[in-house]
């Protein structure tokens, strides 16, 4: 039914390692800014270009920015939640740069700075969080999924749409994000097992921020890496430096096309820190220490791109400016946006749920429009 | 939604389902095969996966003979996980296919769960109708067939109290095609209940004159209940397995002068009420059988609705004969928890005649 | 049954939940922490696992202190994977100890489902008693509380349906604290339910008391309901969340001249249809309030089963007033899906009270 | 909390492989009934002495004859069904052998033959292949759980069986058995992951039979092997020529000591076949050649270990007869106790569901009562 370059390593015992992730987590540039030494890399990961890493770097300031206003939208009481990337915003923009547009995204809550920069509207993509709808934007317009709550069930839609694309002879990649806790569910396995069984082509990106809520690696897995989960499925597993753009660009980037071109699936970590709580509702330091935090702030991804383009040259002072005042654009569409009152319509409640709405729904509308008619507040009470 | 034109890899061999044609003797099992063969044959984007559907053809064979026809790239085997197999279908539903897949046994459906209550039901919903998915998700159901445990549960509450769902279960060979049929066009994901007791019934159709409903787009069954059998004394109200008991329990009854209506309600969501209403009104009187544990069930359901829609109408409270409130028992022990005849005759005998 | 005499890692630090005494002031979530911190105290048996139990206390802190109090081999975190969690609770109940796991939020025990519905429910009556689960499953369920999608979930229906499961649901700080040590007392797996609105709710109840009914092996609140309020017009039967409004709406019908009852059902099941029965053939009417979709729901068995057993007392049909039939809306939604005091007097006005 | 000799490994890239399996497949004895030339091994696998390996053979006859007698009773319609064992018997009596009687053994529907062996009573276990109850012997009298028909769900009850004689500080091992094909269901891969993350003593054994019904292998994982499952958890792997009794026997044996002493879970996979169709209600026919069976045949586990036995001069004409005549008298039990007939009683339905029967089931249990007292004939049609 499919070709499986793996299936010849189905007799093998050690010497299927290559399956196993490189020695050395993939790094291109250090948390200094610099080009990194070479690694014990079992690819070669060319660094991307400058105007690459410029529109990089571009998407990283902007999606920070995201982050930030989100935060203050939500002290302000017009989000009702936001479980922000800070410190992931690498993770973030290399999932969405290293995809066509033809591909699929398939993000999770976290991933709002992706959606974004994969060309959903950010008001349509900030619907949910204000508390709106539970989906605000056309999944179709950017093939972008909706943003997963329940872990790790996206990632079997991945598999869905890609082996979908592949029956019909399209070299449609889909790229799926997960978190560290993620890993553990049964859908994680089931999803890896079927990518690999059915030979399509999805990119497992785990993103590795260290904790699920509270709960640390550490008691989430003892496992070598998260990647080296990759070789119980046949799969080529990959580590990579996640506050590292250039890296992840490569790593990927690398991982796209060779599913596009029918190389299969594979499955990336990218070690990376959730800088604030999981959202605003958690209080991150009931189980860390700040000492920990700021570790990780040394290694922010924005500051070594930044240091790394304008040693190259590449990023000068126009550039800065351009890209702030981009970012700031994004930041006073996000706050009008959310600070304009809506109101949605109770009826909606009815018309999604079918089609075609059942008699039964179309009862309850009309009987709930009634109630709205005698009561002028509004709302039951 | 994407359509699908051809597949990579198109038809293998010769479709022996489009041969058989006109007045055929068929059982249930087949009716099934050959929907899901019509509809591959009429739309490129409709597959059909899950545990030995493929070259086995299925445990009950109801795939059989699909990856002969249609090739492995339009039936296939999946890895042994269900929960993997919805989630896959998702996907598939959410780009441009029409996923048919296989339960292997009701209780096997459950590692499913999630993805079936918080995906399949919910996308449409969630985007606002720009993800529909359509797709099936076959689940053989119900016992009667001495079954081992987990083989024989009838779990159609699960699926029927998930907003988002449509839920079906045919009682006939001919509502086995039709109903699947419908399914497979229906945008919305459905849950498609076959009762396993019923799958080497046989019954003789007239086979073009069901194809030609989905060509001349009839109206579809979802929604739509059927009287089994009419009456005039009381309403038995069943579906699935337990339509076949309950004609017989009218059979008996008139024998000893009593008429019994039966509806076969076969969809559960949406649920027909001006059907099973209009009936009960005329009767006065309702007993509702059903296989699944009576506790917060579908029969439940159908006695809350009735008394609340029909209460002026009733002459005696609307009785349910279902399954014990137990695990489904052992193969020796199945004959007493299940519906039969004598038990629906003793619930329409305390229909309280002597007040009427 | 073995039982734990010690467990290698003791108590770590000074039992802070035994210095509490006498009257105080609770939240519904301390209510919660207190009757796994006495129980554990009680019994080196009971363990307290889930997602995020540990350090952090729960994500709404309902377990916090207790890995504290009583080290990490009595509350502890898990990796992230409900139906391990469930599964490993199994284990550990087949050998010895009374596991309490915590369910992040409702919809995340779906992934559980199988585990629940294969075997915790199962396992009793499948080894004729010879392995009893003494475990429970708490699960933050419904809604009212503007959270996101997944997060507010009515999943009653899913788990009273299924033969084997205990489910309870207390409405009070106080029944918070006793039902909650039932169920760990309880010999067979209980899904205890909690309405997450109701978890910053406070009271002020006497510990002591409270306390005392475990030592003096009170009759267990399992298969008993309360009238919250007495009435003689019509009966109001709710439980969870839904008492609050219940409660409310017979404030206001007072005001307006009519006497409503409230029973608080509590124990799903068993279900107490003594005291429920009694209340409705006194008042000869009533209204089942519930959040979750209504179609083949809890309140569908409470209103088919008053209906059967009390249709001569009825002067009106029983309603329901439950959630609509669509999935949980999103916050800015929810105000008009949850049942309301204007739609509970609004159903109550419907009870044909010209006809009386 | 608990120690994780392997947490040292987190950090470590391929030089974790000593988590993989051996190059070669364990094996002690061939095919041929000879001794096994030494493989590539990561650990030390001595030959088990001969007593334990006569012992070994005389529970493979009696596996044997069960397997054949069951079959038997299938076709005379005494048993509802029988899934075979046939040609895994080895399989079946190394999970019991390796274990202490205060370990605990988890089988599925197809491990009668280990069930057996543990010492459970062969008619209380056959209950429920002849439909009277869901399982007829209690678990506790030899720390047997139910035989899981529920695919890989049972893996997680021997974790939290194994976690819990842990916290008392009871050196129990816990024995899970599963098929190759539930190896890709979710609880399979939750299982694995809770064993090696609290660090508990289980010992996984996978049945590779090479098919689920009807799916081969090939179908269900291209992972190098199943074994290579154990690093994507931390946990040592281990592949094992599942027809050889003596290498089962080490392998197990090791890991279970292993376990016992701290030193956490381990995977084992063993290489066998399912020789005879999935159940009797299979047509092994309509997915595999006689062929391919042929191969299997040659392979026997019976047959190896009686030849390398006698080669031995530890299985003599006497030894023979005598279990030959052990075998016979299980077989006989078996006919006489499922020819039998047993009246279940009605009343069981509601006795077991709870503790305490809730007051619906007594009114149920009344109701049905009342009912076959008014019909004679003992069951309502
Ligand atoms: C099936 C399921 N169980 C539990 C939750 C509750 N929950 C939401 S986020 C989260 C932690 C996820 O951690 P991780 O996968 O590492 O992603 P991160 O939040 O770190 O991005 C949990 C437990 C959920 N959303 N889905
Ligand atoms: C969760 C679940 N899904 C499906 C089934 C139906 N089923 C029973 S056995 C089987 C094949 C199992 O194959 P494998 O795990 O290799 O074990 P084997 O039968 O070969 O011993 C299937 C699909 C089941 N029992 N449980
Ligand atoms: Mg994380
Ligand atoms: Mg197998």
């Amino acid at each position: 039914m499919t070709e499986h370059p793996e299936r010849s390593a189905q007799a093998g015992g050690r010497g299927t390692t290559f399956l196993l992730p490189s020695v050395d987590v993939v790094q291109l540039i250090t948390a200094d800014g610099a080009a990194a030494p070479a690694g014990d890399h079992k690819a070669d990961y060319p660094m991307p270009n400058l105007e690459t890493l410029l529109a990089g770097y571009e998407q990283l300031v902007i999606g920070r920015r995201v982050n930030d206003q989100a935060g203050a939208l939500v002290r302000q009481g017009r989000l009702a939640v936001y479980p922000s990337s800070h410190g992931q915003e690498a993770c973030e923009v290399a999932a969405a740069m290293c995809l066509q547009p033809r591909d699929w995204l398939f993000p999770t809550y976290r991933d709002m700075v992706a959606v974004l920069a994969r060309g959903v509207d950010p008001l349509e993509a900030f619907a949910s969080l204000r508390g709106d709808w539970h989906s605000g934007y056309d999944p179709h317009e950017h093939n972008v999924a909706t943003q997963s709550t329940p872990l790790a069930t996206q990632l079997l839609h991945a598999v869905g749409v890609a082996h979908a694309a592949k029956l019909r002879g399209e070299d449609t990649v889909a790229l799926a994000i997960c978190g560290d806790g993620a890993t553990s569910e049964g859908d994680f396995h089931e999803a890896l097992n079927f990518a690999a069984v059915f030979h399509v082509p999805v990119v497992f990106l785990v993103q590795n921020n260290q904790y699920a809520i509270s709960t640390p690696l550490v008691h989430q897995s003892v496992a070598p890496s998260l990647a080296h989960k990759a070789i119980g499925y046949g799969m080529a597993g990959e580590r990579v430096d996640g506050n590292d753009l250039a890296a992840l660009l490569a790593v990927l980037g690398q991982a796209a096309e060779r599913a596009r071109n029918g190389g299969g699936p594979a499955l990336v970590e990218a070690h990376t820190y959730r800088m604030q709580s999981h959202t605003n509702a958690d209080d991150a330091t009931r189980y860390r220490s700040d000492g920990e935090v700021a570790q990780w702030v040394l290694r922010d991804p924005l500051v070594r791109l930044e240091k790394y383009l304008s040693d190259a040259g590449a990023l000068g002072a126009a550039d800065k400016d351009r890209i702030a005042a981009a970012a700031e654009t994004l930041a006073k569409t996000l706050r009008d946006g959310l600070n304009a009152t809506t109101t949605p319509d109770p009826q909606d409640l009815f018309r999604f749920v079918y089609s075609t709405p059942t008699p039964q729904l179309d009862e309850q509308g009309r009987s709930l429009a009634a109630e709205l008619a005698a009561t002028p507040t509004g709302a039951t009470s | 939604m994407t359509t699908v034109s051809q597949t990579p890899h198109g038809v293998t061999s010769r479709n022996e389902f489009a041969e058989l044609h006109g007045v055929q003797t068929l059982t249930f099992a087949k009716a099934l095969t050959l929907a899901m063969a019509d509809a591959m044959a009429a739309d490129p984007s409709v597959v059909v996966f899950g545990e030995d559907v493929g070259t086995l053809g299925g445990v009950f064979r109801v795939t059989d003979g699909l990856t002969r026809t249609f090739g492995e790239d339009r039936c296939f085997d999946t890895p042994l996980a269900e929960s993997g197999i919805v989630g896959m279908a998702t996907g598939m539903a959410m780009n441009g296919m029409r996923p048919v897949v296989e339960m292997q046994f009701d209780s096997f459906a459950y590692p499913a769960f999630e993805q079936i209550t918080s995906h399949v039901a919910k996308m449409g919903n969630r985007t606002r109708g720009r993800v529909r998915l359509p797709l099936v998700i076959r689940v053989p159901y119900a016992g009667g067939i001495g079954g081992v445990e987990h083989h024989c549960d009838s779990s159609e509450a699960y699926y029927v109290h998930t907003p988002g769902l449509t839920v079906l279960t045919p009682s006939t060979v001919a509502d086995a095609y039709t109903m699947l049929r419908d399914a497979i066009a229906s945008p919305d994901p459905v849950v498609f209940l076959e009762p396993k007791k019923l799958y080497f019934a046989k019954d003789t159709v007239d086979l073009d004159a069901l194809r030609a409903r989905h060509t001349a787009a009839a109206p579809s069954t979802i929604g739509r209940a059927v009287i089994a059998r009419d009456g005039t004394d009381a309403t038995l109200i069943a579906y699935g397995p337990s339509v076949a008991p309950a004609l017989a329990a009218a059979a008996t009854a008139e024998a000893e002068g009593r008429s019994l209506q039966v509806i076969d309600v076969r969809s559960l969501v949406p649920f027909d009420d001006t059907t099973v209403c209009a009936a009960v009104r005329r009767t006065g009187r309702a007993v509702v059988v059903a296989e699944a544990p009576g506790f917060a069930s579908m029969a439940s359901e159908i006695a809350a609705r009735i008394q609340e829609r029909c209460f002026h109408s009733l002459a005696a409270p609307v009785l349910r004969v279902t399954g014990f409130d137990i695990p489904y028992p052992a193969p020796n022990l199945e004959k007493y928890h299940l519906p039969g005849v004598d038990r629906i005759l003793d619930a329409v005998d305390e229909l309280q005649w002597e007040d009427a």
